[in-house]
This record gives structure tokens, C-alpha cells and sequence, in this order.
């Protein structure tokens, strides 16, 4: 009994028209990493918000018992008094505010309310060695790249010294380096004696650190296994409740014409115009392939992307040719009108309008096919918006739901049935899976296989080598802005890819 | 005005028969809103009618009413726009004052005749509106300076353009705008006014008609619809509604061409709101302006588009307001932007962008000028129509965020 | 104390151009641009310097702007005060300077004021109040007046409630209606007589307007119902447009206050005073603190019965505009 | 004032010998937007003082200015924790007419003594900002929404408290702290003001004190700090500039007490936004309420004090304003809240939340009121002040927003 730091007992959470969780029982043991895994919208960030007192006393049902006490939190800093810290699968930063002030929200180093910024600084600064992040603490967040910012809010959990640390998808934006390095930081914490609840889709690091894991699934409680008696495909199953015989559904494509070419490509810095975000880089992509390209963060993956797609501030020199002729893009629409399509890899500030149906946002790349005269027709974008949401097998009680109201594996989607309606020549889909669960990722994956077989080119970022790997048929890796090595996928392994990531030659 | 509920229904065409029950009750959750305010609005209407003897609700009063509103609902209707696109217009006010000077200069000291002034106001509505455009989509100044900064200018510019002096009278067919009534043309003395009435026979009957072929279409799709019956009780009701509030003009007056006018401006931005590519675009920038961006909407072009509309919209209402007062005096248009402004808010415009409808905004524009004439009407003290006025506007507001909070 | 502005100016006499300063409250009203050309005209027929500044309604703004006047220098300050208490502050930061001041059209209120020329305002409130009682004996009245937030306002309906109230507490009058009207919007009063008319069944036998802009906006009500003309109605300030309304017969009175002469006299008070001359006061007003030595002119009625005489006879309105059809 | 560049400097504990050069650019950079408009105000008062002939620099007429700035400045200086929280605040214009006219009532009606009408109009500021900041924050109303009823409330109530008559005049105690001197003390003859003086040498001694001390600290902790030499300039510089303006004010009639007022309120407020937990708690609400609220943060406490404490800043605006004209009229406040967001947002206060200086607001202020300072003393016609005020305010929002875009 007592070696149960936390017992979630029966915990039910209901939203106007979902049941979050139904009866969801969890235990954690004191000092150990316990994974806590399941589908998208299975409920395993409901049930941390509940237990940090993000969800209140009362609008749930069930007990909460930490360290033998029943506990009723009203908000967030009595969980955190009882020794919680939690990072929350949303990045939770204020912009406009420095690292150190960051860190440091909410529990200043304060006297009377009065804050020692002197002290607050030199204390950010040894939280950010410790998550290995390299920066000024002064420097303020929107300077940072979405990956630093979620080593900020871990530096940030840490602060606060709890003994029991849920982590909520820490590694979705982090690269193979970062990831070893916070892997390797649980495990040190773990063994000062400090708890820790570990949500992730990445199955790999979940059986590389944890010695528990939890199964959730459509808001129940599967199972409590020791890690040793699971393997992947195990989880797996138990997750989507069936069994998936490959995680990557390679098929083989024959490439065709080249699509897009792309020469001498630079891009500047758009704040100092002389520095070089990217330098010379060539490329092609050819008709009914997916083109990989790896790096680690702040390679300048998405610069490029983002310059091809016309959406990027800073100077661009360079040519590009779409099927054989040039092109010059200027916005997003001289792109998409010339059939070149871009998912970016933050889906709730760039991809989607929140307040807006689901309906609505498949529709918003593309409004002109529904349109005669600049006259939308309302049952020509219903139907439309039907396919795709059949198609995707996007999870939605109706095409008019609000996409805020959706989990992040179905928002994706809905972000990648606006493109797909666009029909895209050349789609270049940016971090596609970040936070998505394994049987979305499959459906995913599946998708990319069929609209390459229907003549597409895609053009793949990722951070995450076993995608990369698993379904490029040619890997382009980056390093600082340029080309550092191409492979065929026969060639690519993890060891090369890591190898021209980090500069090799 | 109908066809906003109808086009929220759910639909679902894997399964053809879903329960009436959910279909009434989720339609009413969508726009929740407006019929809070539908309601409080009727409320209200009752409240003044009981302690007034009926004088409230009597066809004159309702019909004055209605005119009194009319400026105020016309700077609401494009307020909307500028709103949902997350901006906001403060210059409305002074720059219809300021408008409404020009029309009166064209027209007494100028000399020109109703149309050519009608179009030069117009004109330099559009040149305004193309102005505050320009520096909030090209030069991403916001909206709020931007106008703010036209509030001043134009508070002085009406000083230079009336030197100060009352400028009057209007010619009678511009005077026509804001007073006139539609003329009976067949039957000159009976007790209604004929054109009206067959002009609302017609309204009703385009009602019907477009209903109708609206469920057509959507069979034709295979979408769900309506069973027959509910949706025939659904016209007649609507149709009833329709032909309560005309037959009030039909029986006073006739309908007045600023009625007329306000009539054909809602339908015209209803259409443009929820149909066409502009209207979404103005959603999608008012709800994620990157987004927008990176799905290829044309976000400064948007944003110009949307104060040229309003400039015009502002030199119409501005038009309309000198008509009715058959003058043009210095402080016209004082506090009309907090007017509309408000309009817009109670009828459901987000002060943050992305969230908002035409008719709401118009009956927000009903529910403040039916406190004005009713409270003006019982004589009140000019204390208690202020701290009332702001006391409605707060509590319509808050009813409303939490009925919307409870059904979400 | 403005005697003793005299021995600075001995230094340099003569070829020190006179310079005086005029604070007026609004040039949003067409009797206060008319007041501004007189004295503009007056003061360059005189060769003198004359510095003028609008306050646009705003007392803070209008002791702003005084303050400034004294800082350039002015010898005497003319106020049209926006507001007759607030205004004492400008007069004691003038004097402090050293610089008298003449109270315009308003009596500035509770400190020692120089001189004071005016038409009475509560006079004017008096003699609309005359002439609507002697044109409705019996019956329902309307009662409007100006910006709530503006004391001149409450003046001219003190006035005019003098001549008013005895005959309502007699029992012959009835006001049906009493509102203000923000910002003296015409659209106000109209809408106020709009509500009146139906919450009374058009019986309405008289309307107290607080000024021609206003009555313009209840005249379009009562034109509405078919009622223009047929109602006494009154106002103030000699608008052109309210002239062409007498002459119509929709408008029954308005107020007429030769600014004109008011401006010609005020700047040659004023000159007299930079001089340090004492000019002819005719009266004494108190104001609270002493009695003000004064020059008033007298408001007039004006209806269809003098108008010909009184505004086109003097030259302050054109035969043709007025009778413009 | 001054603290506030040195906060922002950058911090590199590991290394300590950052370029100077680096160093400069870096504060430069940071502080953008203050010198913009700071180097903005010189040029208007360069501007002003030739045109004229040295009358708008003098001792008198800046001094002038600086008192006809400080109701609006002190409205500023809180409407910025009002909007970096992302709230707005409609409502100080007519609630400071109203809060002064209730002062004149307690004191020229009710026949209190000047400290028990400060303390109790304070007291009513408290309740309205109390009253704003439920709604606000319990009931989830938008501060636009119940700040606008409370702009038309008040509107209302002060013509109730004053019945439209102006009230007046104040005891010479409170007529002071709107228009009084600091006295002369030792030096009644002396042409400059002995008292001013000397607390303007105190002024500047504390700073070089805290600046220096500061430096300590920094050193203490193993911060870099500027080299000595560049130090000393930059503080001789700044006291340079201190002892300038203090001085205009110490040869004409000495520091009103208004002005002492002002430059506590902002010492104050500047300390409360940088240097506590609510301040900081103010800019985290602002930049993103979502994290402040997952960072633990008491949201709704926040806001509610927030508004207790302009409710309480409007109170002294109102009262300073009626000590000014003493008398309290029913017009007071008109349209201050918009000069009090203009100045806010033309001192870098973003209209989004999440950024904005007090010392930036004060700036705002000063830029306002010395074009219309300066306009009235050049006699230009009320139109063209008008349209130059607008177009000022648009332009160095314009040219603030350009500058940036470069450098960020
Ligand atoms: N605020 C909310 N309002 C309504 N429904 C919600 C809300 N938050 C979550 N849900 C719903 O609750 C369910 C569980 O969501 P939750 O975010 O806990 O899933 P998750 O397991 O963390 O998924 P993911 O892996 O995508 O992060 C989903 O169906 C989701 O749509
Ligand atoms: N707002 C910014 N200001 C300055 N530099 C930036 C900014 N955003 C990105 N950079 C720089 O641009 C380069 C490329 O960054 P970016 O994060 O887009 O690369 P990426 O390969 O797409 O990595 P990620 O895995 O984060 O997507 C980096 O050097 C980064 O520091
Ligand atoms: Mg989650
Ligand atoms: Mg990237």
C-alpha cells in the first residue's frame, strides 16, 4: 500500500458531450518512471490535468490519494505544494517574457512580493545547464526555436524540485540528441528519489527509461504491466485493441518526372539581413516519391519549407522549377496555385482557426473549387468536408465541431484534409506526426503511401529517424542551413543519418 | 435571416433518419445567442408595452422605433465585419458626422442634386475607407490608432467643412431617404399603405421560395432534412414573424426607405458573411491570422476590402442620419462607434475577432434604441437612461457568456 | 487690478502693437463663428493683434489655452467661459500675470472679474418662456433643454421655467415631457418629441426648444405627423435656418443676440483697458464674489412679427437667403 | 526611470567580457520604442520652440505643459497594467468626472475637510474598480464590455450628483495639490525655488545612489556590468537630463505638487511592473493566459486587483482634475479615456497585452499634450489641430512599428 506514492481511484471526467475518462484507476510507485500511453484521445493528459488541479475538485468524480492523503486540489499551486510539477503537452511560455522569467512563473524568488531578478537569473542559468540548453536566460522566448522552448519548460518543471514530475509528451519536438539528453536527466532524478509519470508515443524511449507501464484506451484503463513483461508490439495492441503487424507500411514506389528542382537556394535572416539561414542548397523532388530530409533542430528544416511555400519574411535568392518550368512564389497562394502545399509542424498557430468547424478549415486552402462567382456552395464544401473526414478517419461526433475541441492526432488530420483538398503537385508535410499516436500514425502513413502512388510528390521533415527511415524512399540530411549528404533508402541507417546531422563529412 | 439556422444543422449522411429531438436542440445551441437575445429583446419590448398602456408596442411607436435604430444598425452591420476580422472602428462616429457635412455641403452650398451628391459622399466614404485600409493592411499600423487617429481628424475636418453652422434643408428626395415612406400607389385612402404590404407579400413569398428550394438542394445531396411537417411549422412561424413586424409599417405608415434601405444592407452582408470566399476570409483572419496566411488568403487585400466597405457603409449611414434631420449640424455622429460598437458586442461579435453575425448586430441595434425610446417615452430621468442603458448592456452580455458557457 | 499693467507698457510705448487674447468655447455652433468674425473684423479694423483660441467645449482645455495666452503676453484676456465656475481659475492665473480680464457673454462666477458684457442668459430662458406661455394657454407641453452636462443649459431653462412653472402649478400646463438633449443633438430632440407625440397621442400644444439647432430636430418630428407649424415652438441664436423656418411658420421664436455689437464692444473695451483707460460700464452684476462692473446688451425676440426688422433691417441675415425657397 | 534600461541589459554570467559595443546595440535595441518616441517629443519641442521664438521652451510654458499633462498621465500610468493584462479600460474618462464631482459634492454640499474627501473618494474608486474587477474577473465579462456600460453609467450619475450644475469652488488645502507650488522654505526672495531645489538634488542623488549600487550587486553576483568609464558617462548623462527638466520647474514657480505627485505614482508604478510578483504576474496574463494559469498563477486575483487599483488611480486622476479647475463640472472626464490609451499605446503599450512601460505612458502623455500645447500657442485654427494630433498619433505609432520590425 504505502509504496504507492499516488492512487487515482475511479476517476470519471465528463465534457459537454464526451466521457474524457470513464472509472480510470492509476497507481504510481514511489521512485519510479511510469509510462502512461495510449491513443490519441484516450485521456492521458485529461487525467494529469485532473491530478495537477487544472480540473478542480469537483468536476470530476473519484479519489485522488498522494502519499497516503486524500487530496482535493482547487488549483494548480496546491498540487504543486503537494510536490506535483507538471509540463503540460501544450508549450506553456509567455513570448513576450524572458527564459528566467519563465522559468521562474509563479515562484519567484520573491520577498513580500518583491522579485531578486539577480538571483532569479543565476538560478535560470543553472536549470538551463541542467537540461543542457545553451542560452542567455535573458533571452526571451519567441527568439527560441519550438524545440529550446520545450527544454525551457522542462528546466522550468524541474524548479520546482517535486518529488512527483509528470512529463506530457516532452520529446515531440526534441531531436535524437536532445531526447537522449532528457532521457538521461530522468534517470538521473529518478535516482534521487523523484517520481515520475512519462507520457509519450514514442514507444522506444518509453522502454528505454520506464519501469511501469499504464494502457489507456477510449478513457479506460487497460492495464498495469512491469515493463520487462511488454514489448512494442505488446503495447501496441493493447493501445489500438488490435494487433498492427508493421509500424511502417513501406511500399515500393517507382519515382517518376522531377517535379520541383530547386537551385542555388539562400535565404536570409529576415531581422539581420546579412546572415544566412540557408546557403546554396539543390535539390529535386520527383513524381511519386517521398523525399526525406533530416537534421537536428535549428538546421533550418522549416526556413526551407517555409521560403519554398512564399511564406517566409526574410530575402530569398535562388531559382525553383515546377515540373520543368520556373517559378517565382511569392505567398502562399502563387504556391498553392501552382500546386506546391505546406503542413507546418505547429498546427495550432499556423494550421488551424480554433473557433472555426472542422468543415471550414478543409475547406479554407482551396475555397475556390466549392465557388461559382465567389459564391460558396454550402453543400458542395459539406460534402466535401464529409470525404475527407471519412477518408482521414478523423474522430468527430459532426463535421460542425470546433477544431479547439479536438484531440491533436484528429486536429492534424483536419490540417492535412485541408491540403489534401487542396491537391497538392507537391506536398511538403512538416513534422506530420508530431503528437500523434501510433494508429493514427499508420492511417497517416498510409495516406502519404496512396497519394504517392496517385502521382504526389512528398516532401517529408522529420525529426524522428524511425519515420524517416521507415518511409522515405531518398533521405536529404541537413546541417546548419546546408545540404550535407543524400542517401537512398536501401543505404540510410541511423548511424549516417546522425553522422551528416552532426556535421560529418 | 432565416437561413442562418438552417445552414448550422447538423448532417450526417451515413444515417438519414437522426433523432428530431437532436436536431431542434442542437440548432438551438448553435445560435444560442441570438436568441438570447432575441428574447431579451422581446422582453424588453413587453416590459415597456405593459407600462406604457400598449403605447410602446403601438404600430406608430414601433414604426419610429425602427427609424430610430436605423443609423446606429447600419454602422453596426459593417461593424461587424471590421470586428470578426479582429479590428475595431472608432472614427464611424465622427466620419458619419463628417460625411453626413459633406452630403449637406454638396447639396445646399455646392448646389448638386440628390444622386451626384449621393454618389460624391459615397465616394469620399470609399477614399476614407481606402485610406484607413491602406495603413492597416499595407503598413500594419493598428486598427484601433488607425482610427482613433481619423476620430480626431475628422472631428476637426467637420469644423472646416460646416464653419461651425447648421447646413440645411435637404433637398425633398434626399430628405426622402431618412423620412420618407414607401407611397400608396393603387389605393390612396384605405388604412394601410398597398405598396407595402405587397412588397411584404413578396418578401415572404422570396422567403418561401428560397426554403424551399434550400431543402431541394440539400435532398438532392442527400443530406438530412427536416421531416415535412416540422419543417412546414418551421416556414409558417417564420413566416408569421415575418409578416407581424411588416404588417406594424404596412398598418402606420408604410414601410420607410431607410427600413427598406437597412433591409436590403442586412440581407446583402448576411450573404456575404456566410457565402461567399471574402466573408469566410474575414473569419478565418479574425480567428488565426497565420493560419489564414498559410492557406493562401490574401490577408492585406482582405483587410483593405474590409474598410472600403466600411467607409461606404459609413457614408451612407451618415447620409441617412442628415436625411432624417433634414440638417447637418457639427456634432453629429458624437459616440455613434461605442453605439455600434455595442450593437455589434450584445448581438454577439467576439471583441477578439473570428465570432460574430450580421443579425445579431442588428437586433443588438434594436435592444439599445428600444431603451432609448422606452425609457425616453416614460420620461425617465436622463440618470437612470444612462445607468440603465449600461446596466442592460453588461447583463445581456454576461446572460450570454453564461448560457454559451453551460451548453458548449 | 489692472491699472498697474500700465507701467510696463511705458517702456515702450506706441510702436508695441496691442495684443489681446479671446478665449471662445466652440466653434461648433454657428452664433460663436459669428462672434469670432466680429471681433476678428473689429480687431483688424483697430490695427491690433488679436490672438483667439477655441476650447471645443472642454473647460480643462479652455484654462489650457488661457494659460498659454498669458504665457505669449496678451494684455487683456476676453473668456467666453465654457463653464462660469471652472472659468474663476483663468481669471486668477491672468491676474496673477498681471493681465485683466473681460467676461464674455458668460459671467464667470466667484472671483473679481474686470468686466462683464453680455446678453442675460436666464433673460433668454425668460423671454423663450414669454412667448410660449403667450402663445399656449392651456395644454401639453414639451419641455427640452440642452447637454445635461452643460451649465448654460441649466440657466436658460431656469429662465424660462420662471415664466413656465406658475401657470403648470396653476394647473393650465402640463409638461408631458422633461429631457435634456446630450451634445444639443438635434437628433436628440427629435427623437425625444418623436416618443412625446406617440406617448401623447399628438396632443402636444407647445414645445420649449432650448435652441434652433434643437427645435430643427423636433420640427422634423412634428413634420412627420403633420404637425409642423401647428405647434408653438421655440429657440435661439438666429440660425439662418431657424430664420427660413419663422418665415415658413414652422418655427414660432427664436433669440436674436447682435454678437455683432457684443464683439465691436468687447474689443474696444479691450483696447481701452490695454491703454489703461477704465471703459463705460452702463451696470453691475453680481457674481457671487463682488459686483462686476458691466456692459449688457439686451437679448430680442424674435417671430414672424419682427424678424424683417430686427435680423435682415440690420444687416445680420440676407433678404434673399432668408426667403430662399 | 532609468532602472528600467538596465534590467533589460543582457546577462552572460559565463563570459565577462562582452563587446561594449554589443552591449549598447543590445539596450539600444530593447529600449527601442521609448527612444523612438522620446527622440519623437524632442523633435516636436525642437519644433515647437523655433516656430515660437523660444516662448513654447520657456520655464513657464513648460511647466504649464507638464501640469496640463498630469491627469491624463496619472490615468496612463495605470491604464498600462489595465492593458498589458489584455483588459481595456473605457471607463476613466467618465468615471473621473464622475469621482471629482462626488469630491466637490462631499466638500462644497456635505462640508468635509480635505482629507476625509480624498480618502472617501479613493474609498468610491475602490468600489467601481471592485465592482469592474468582479465582472471582470468572476463572471468572465470582457473589461471592454463592462468598462463601456460603466462609461455610460457614470455619465449618467454624474449629472445625478451634480444636477447639471457646476460645483464650486474647493478649500484652498485641495485646490493645491491640482495647481499649488512647493513652497519657498529659507529663500523667499531668491529668483528660483529654494524647497524644488533641493528635493530635485535629492531626486538626483538617489539615483546615482541606486544606480551604483546596483552596479555592486551585479559585480557581487558576477553579471557583466558596463566598464567603469561608460558607466559614469551614461549616469552624468541622465542626471544631465534630470537636473534639466527639474530645473525648468525650480525656476519658475517651483515643483507643483501635482508634478511630485506624478513622479511618485511612476516611481511606483515602475517598481510594481518590474519588480514584484504582480507586476510580473500583469505581463504573464497579458503575453498568455493560458501559462499563466498553468504556471499556477491566481488569474482572477491578479485581475481583480488590477482593477481595484485603477478604480483607485482614477479616484486621484478625478480629484487632481477638479483641484485643477476648481470646480467639478459635468463635462469633466469627457473622452480622457481615449487621450489615456493613446498615450499608453503611443509609449509602446501593445493593444494585444503583454507589453508596455509606465515611463513609456508618461511619454505617451507628453507627446500628446505638448502638440496641443503648442498648436494653441501658435494660434493654428481648431481643425487643423485636430487633423495634426491625429496624424501625429498615426505616424509615431507607424514609424515606432517600422523601427522595430528593423531591428527585433
Ligand atoms: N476542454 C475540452 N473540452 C471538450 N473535450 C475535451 C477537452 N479536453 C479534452 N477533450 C476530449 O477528451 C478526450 C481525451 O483528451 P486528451 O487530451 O486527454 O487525450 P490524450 O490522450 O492526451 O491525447 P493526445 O495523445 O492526442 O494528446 C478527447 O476525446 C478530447 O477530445
Ligand atoms: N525567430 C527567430 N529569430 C532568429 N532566429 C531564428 C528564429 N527562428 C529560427 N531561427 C534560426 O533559424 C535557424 C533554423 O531554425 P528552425 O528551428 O526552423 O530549424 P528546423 O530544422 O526546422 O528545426 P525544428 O526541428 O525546430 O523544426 C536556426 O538557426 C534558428 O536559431
Ligand atoms: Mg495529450
Ligand atoms: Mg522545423
Amino acid at each position: 500500500m504505502s509504496d504507492y506514492i499516488l492512487e487515482m481511484v475511479n476517476i470519471t471526467k465528463e465534457f459537454p458531450g464526451v466521457k474524457a475518462l470513464d472509472n480510470v484507476t492509476f497507481k504510481v510507485k514511489k521512485g519510479e518512471i511510469h509510462a502512461l500511453v495510449g491513443e490519441n484521445g484516450a485521456g492521458k493528459s485529461t487525467l494529469m490535468k485532473v491530478l495537477s488541479g487544472v480540473y478542480p475538485t469537483g468536476t470530476y468524480t473519484g479519489d485522488i490519494v498522494l502519499k497516503g492523503q486524500t487530496q482535493h486540489f482547487q488549483n494548480i499551486k496546491e498540487s504543486e505544494h503537494a510536490g506535483i510539477a507538471i509540463i503540460y503537452q501544450e508549450l506553456a511560455l509567455v513570448k513576450q517574457m524572458s527564459v528566467g522569467e519563465n522559468i521562474f512563473l509563479g515562484n519567484e524568488f520573491q520577498e513580500r512580493g518583491i522579485i531578486d531578478w539577480d538571483q532569479s537569473y543565476i538560478e535560470a542559468k543553472k536549470y538551463l545547464d541542467e537540461v543542457r540548453l545553451d542560452i542567455n536566460p535573458a533571452t526571451k522566448i519567441l527568439h527560441l526555436g519550438i524545440g529550446q522552448q520545450q527544454l525551457v519548460e522542462i528546466a522550468k518543471a524541474i524548479s520546482k524540485k517535486a518529488n512527483l514530475l509528470i512529463l506530457d509528451e516532452p520529446t515531440a519536438a526534441l531531436t535524437e540528441h536532445e531526447t537522449d539528453n532528457l532521457l538521461n536527466l530522468l534517470v538521473e532524478l529518478k535516482a534521487k528519489g523523484v517520481t515520475c509519470i512519462y507520457i509519450s508515443h514514442k514507444l522506444n524511449e518509453v522502454f528505454r527509461i520506464c519501469d511501469t507501464v499504464t494502457i489507456l484506451r477510449d478513457g479506460k484503463t487497460i492495464g498495469t504491466y512491469p515493463a520487462q513483461e511488454l514489448n512494442e508490439d505488446r503495447v501496441i495492441s493493447l493501445m489500438v485493441g488490435r494487433e498492427l503487424t508493421q509500424r511502417f507500411p513501406r511500399k515500393p514506389h517507382t519515382p517518376g518526372d522531377v517535379v520541383l528542382e530547386v537551385k542555388n537556394w539562400t535565404v536570409y535572416n529576415p531581422e539581420i539581413p546579412d546572415k544566412k539561414i540557408l546557403s546554396n542548397v539543390n535539390f529535386t523532388a520527383r513524381k511519386g516519391e517521398i523525399l526525406g530530409i533530416a537534421g537536428l533542430m535549428g538546421a533550418g528544416r522549416t526556413e526551407l519549407a517555409m521560403s519554398l511555400f512564399g511564406a517566409y519574411a526574410g530575402k530569398r535568392t535562388g531559382e525553383m522549377f515546377l515540373e520543368g518550368k520556373p517559378v517565382d512564389v511569392t505567398s502562399p497562394r502563387d504556391a498553392i496555385n501552382q500546386g506546391l502545399c505546406y503542413l507546418s509542424e505547429d498546427r495550432k498557430q499556423y494550421g488551424l482557426v480554433l473557433m472555426m468547424d472542422i468543415k471550414n478549415n478543409i475547406s479554407m486552402a482551396n475555397l475556390s473549387s466549392l465557388c461559382t462567382n465567389n459564391i460558396i456552395n454550402s453543400n458542395e464544401e459539406v460534402r466535401a468536408a464529409e470525404r475527407y473526414t471519412n477518408d482521414l478517419k478523423i474522430k468527430t461526433p459532426s463535421i460542425e465541431q470546433k477544431t479547439g475541441n479536438l484531440s491533436g492526432g484528429n486536429q492534424q488530420k483536419v490540417v492535412l484534409g485541408k491540403w489534401l483538398m487542396a491537391s497538392p503537385k507537391v506536398l511538403i508535410l512538416d513534422e506530420p506526426t508530431r503528437g500523434i499516436d501510433v494508429g493514427a500514425k499508420f492511417e497517416i502513413y498510409n495516406i502519404m503511401n496512396s497519394l504517392v502512388d496517385q502521382g504526389v510528390s512528398i516532401i517529408m521533415i522529420s525529426s524522428e529517424l524511425p519515420e524517416i527511415l521507415g518511409m522515405s524512399d531518398r533521405v536529404i540530411v541537413m546541417h546548419e542551413g546546408k545540404f550535407n549528404g543524400e542517401l537512398p533508402w536501401e543505404e540510410a541507417t541511423q548511424e549516417k543519418v546522425i553522422f551528416y546531422a552532426t556535421g560529418g563529412q | 435571416m432565416a437561413s442562418n439556422t438552417q445552414t448550422n444543422l447538423p448532417i450526417n449522411p451515413t444515417n438519414n433518419t437522426p433523432s428530431i429531438k437532436k436536431i431542434l436542440v442542437s440548432s438551438l445551441k448553435q445560435n444560442i445567442r441570438q436568441y438570447t437575445m432575441l428574447i431579451a429583446l422581446i422582453g424588453i419590448w413587453v416590459f415597456f408595452g405593459i407600462i406604457s398602456d400598449g403605447i410602446f408596442v403601438s404600430a406608430r411607436n414601433l414604426s419610429n422605433l425602427f427609424l430610430q435604430a436605423v443609423t446606429i444598425a447600419i454602422l453596426a452591420t459593417s461593424m461587424v465585419l471590421v470586428m470578426v476580422a479582429g479590428h475595431i472602428d472608432l472614427s464611424v462616429g465622427s466620419l458619419a458626422g463628417f460625411l453626413g457635412a459633406v452630403a449637406a455641403v454638396l447639396m445646399v452650398k455646392v448646389g448638386l442634386g440628390t444622386i451626384p451628391t449621393i454618389i460624391l459622399t459615397m465616394l469620399v466614404g470609399l477614399i476614407v475607407g481606402i485610406w484607413h485600409g491602406y495603413w492597416v493592411a499595407y503598413r500594419g499600423v493598428p486598427a484601433f490608432i488607425v482610427t482613433l487617429a481619423s476620430m480626431m481628424g475628422f472631428k476637426g475636418a467637420i469644423i472646416g467643412v460646416t464653419k461651425g453652422a447648421t447646413i440645411a434643408p435637404m433637398l425633398p428626395a434626399f430628405k426622402a431617404i431618412g423620412q420618407g415612406y414607401l407611397p400608396k400607389l393603387f389605393l390612396p385612402h384605405a388604412s394601410f399603405n398597398d405598396t407595402s404590404a405587397i412588397i411584404s407579400v413578396i418578401f415572404i413569398l422570396l422567403f418561401i421560395i428560397f426554403d424551399w428550394r434550400k431543402r431541394q438542394s440539400r435532398i438532392k445531396y442527400g443530406f438530412t432534412v427536416l421531416p415535412l411537417s416540422l419543417q412546414l411549422i418551421r416556414m409558417v412561424v417564420i413566416c408569421i414573424a415575418m409578416a407581424a413586424v411588416l404588417s406594424i409599417m404596412v398598418t402606420y405608415m408604410g414601410i420607410p426607405y431607410a427600413i427598406l434601405l437597412l433591409i436590403g444592407l442586412v440581407v446583402l452582408f448576411s450573404f456575404i458573411t456566410e457565402k461567399t470566399t471574402f466573408g469566410r476570409y474575414v473569419y478565418a483572419i479574425g480567428g488565426n491570422k497565420e493560419a489564414a496566411r498559410l492557406s493562401g488568403i490574401n490577408i492585406r487585400k482582405t483587410n483593405m476590402t474590409i474598410f472600403m466597405i466600411m467607409g461606404v457603409m459609413t457614408a451612407i449611414a451618415g447620409m441617412v442620419f442628415t436625411a432624417r434631420l433634414n440638417a447637418a449640424t457639427t456634432a453629429a455622429g458624437n459616440l455613434f462607434e461605442l453605439d455600434a460598437i455595442a450593437a455589434a458586442i450584445i448581438g454577439g461579435t467576439s471583441t477578439m475577432g473570428g465570432e460574430g453575425t450580421v443579425v445579431g448586430a442588428i437586433i443588438g441595434a434594436l435592444v439599445t434604441s428600444s431603451l432609448d425610446n422606452g425609457m425616453s417615452l416614460m420620461d425617465w430621468d436622463i440618470t437612470y437612461q444612462y445607468i440603465v442603458k449600461g446596466l442592460v448592456l453588461l447583463l445581456a452580455v454576461w446572460v450570454d457568456i453564461a448560457t454559451r458557457k453551460k451548453s458548449a | 487690478g489692472c491699472g498697474s499693467s500700465g507701467d510696463k507698457k511705458a517702456e515702450a510705448p506706441k510702436e508695441k502693437k496691442i495684443v489681446i487674447g479671446l478665449s471662445l468655447p466652440t466653434q461648433r455652433e454657428e452664433r460663436w463663428v459669428r462672434d469670432r468674425d466680429a471681433m476678428v473684423a473689429e480687431a483688424k479694423k483697430l490695427g491690433i493683434d488679436l490672438e483667439v483660441q477655441i476650447s471645443d467645449n472642454d473647460s480643462a482645455k479652455q484654462e489650457s489655452q488661457a494659460e498659454n495666452l498669458i504665457t505669449k503676453g496678451v494684455q487683456v484676456l476676453i473668456v467666453a467661459p465654457n463653464d462660469s465656475k471652472a472659468a474663476a481659475n483663468i481669471v486668477e492665473k491672468a491676474h496673477a500675470a498681471k493681465i485683466p480680464v473681460i467676461s464674455y457673454d458668460r459671467l464667470i462666477l466667484g472671483t473679481d472679474v474686470d468686466l462683464y458684457m453680455s446678453f442675460d442668459n436666464e433673460k433668454v430662458g425668460e423671454l423663450q418662456g414669454k412667448w410660449l406661455t403667450d402663445h399656449v394657454k392651456k395644454g401639453n407641453l414639451i419641455v427640452l433643454s440642452g447637454d445635461p452636462g452643460d451649465n448654460n443649459a441649466t440657466l436658460f431653462k431656469k429662465g424660462a421655467m420662471q415664466i413656465i412653472q406658475p401657470l403648470v402649478d396653476k394647473g393650465d400646463l402640463k409638461i408631458v415631457t422633461d429631457q435634456p438633449c446630450k451634445d444639443w443633438q438635434p437628433s436628440e430632440a427629435m427623437k425625444h418629441a418623436e416618443d412625446a407625440l406617440t406617448a401623447n397621442h399628438n396632443d402636444i400644444q407647445g414645445v420649449l426648444a432650448p435652441n434652433d439647432n434643437t427645435a430643427g430636430g423636433v420640427i422634423q418630428a412634428l413634420a412627420a405627423q403633420g404637425l409642423a407649424g401647428k405647434v408653438p415652438i421655440t429657440g435661439q441664436d438666429s440660425d439662418l435656418a431657424a430664420a427660413q423656418r419663422i418665415v415658413q411658420g414652422t418655427q414660432g421664436m427664436t433669440i436674436f443676440k447682435d454678437t455683432r455689437e457684443l464683439g465691436k464692444a468687447a474689443i474696444d473695451a479691450a483696447v481701452k483697458m490695454a491703454k489703461g483707460e477704465k471703459p463705460d460700464a452702463n451696470n453691475k452684476v453680481n457674481n457671487g464674489k463682488m459686483d462686476v462692473p458691466s456692459i449688457l446688451l439686451p437679448p430680442v425676440a424674435v417671430d414672424k412679427s419682427n424678424i424683417d426688422k430686427v435680423l435682415i433691417d440690420s444687416g445680420y441675415l440676407k433678404k434673399e437667403d432668408v426667403y430662399k425657397k
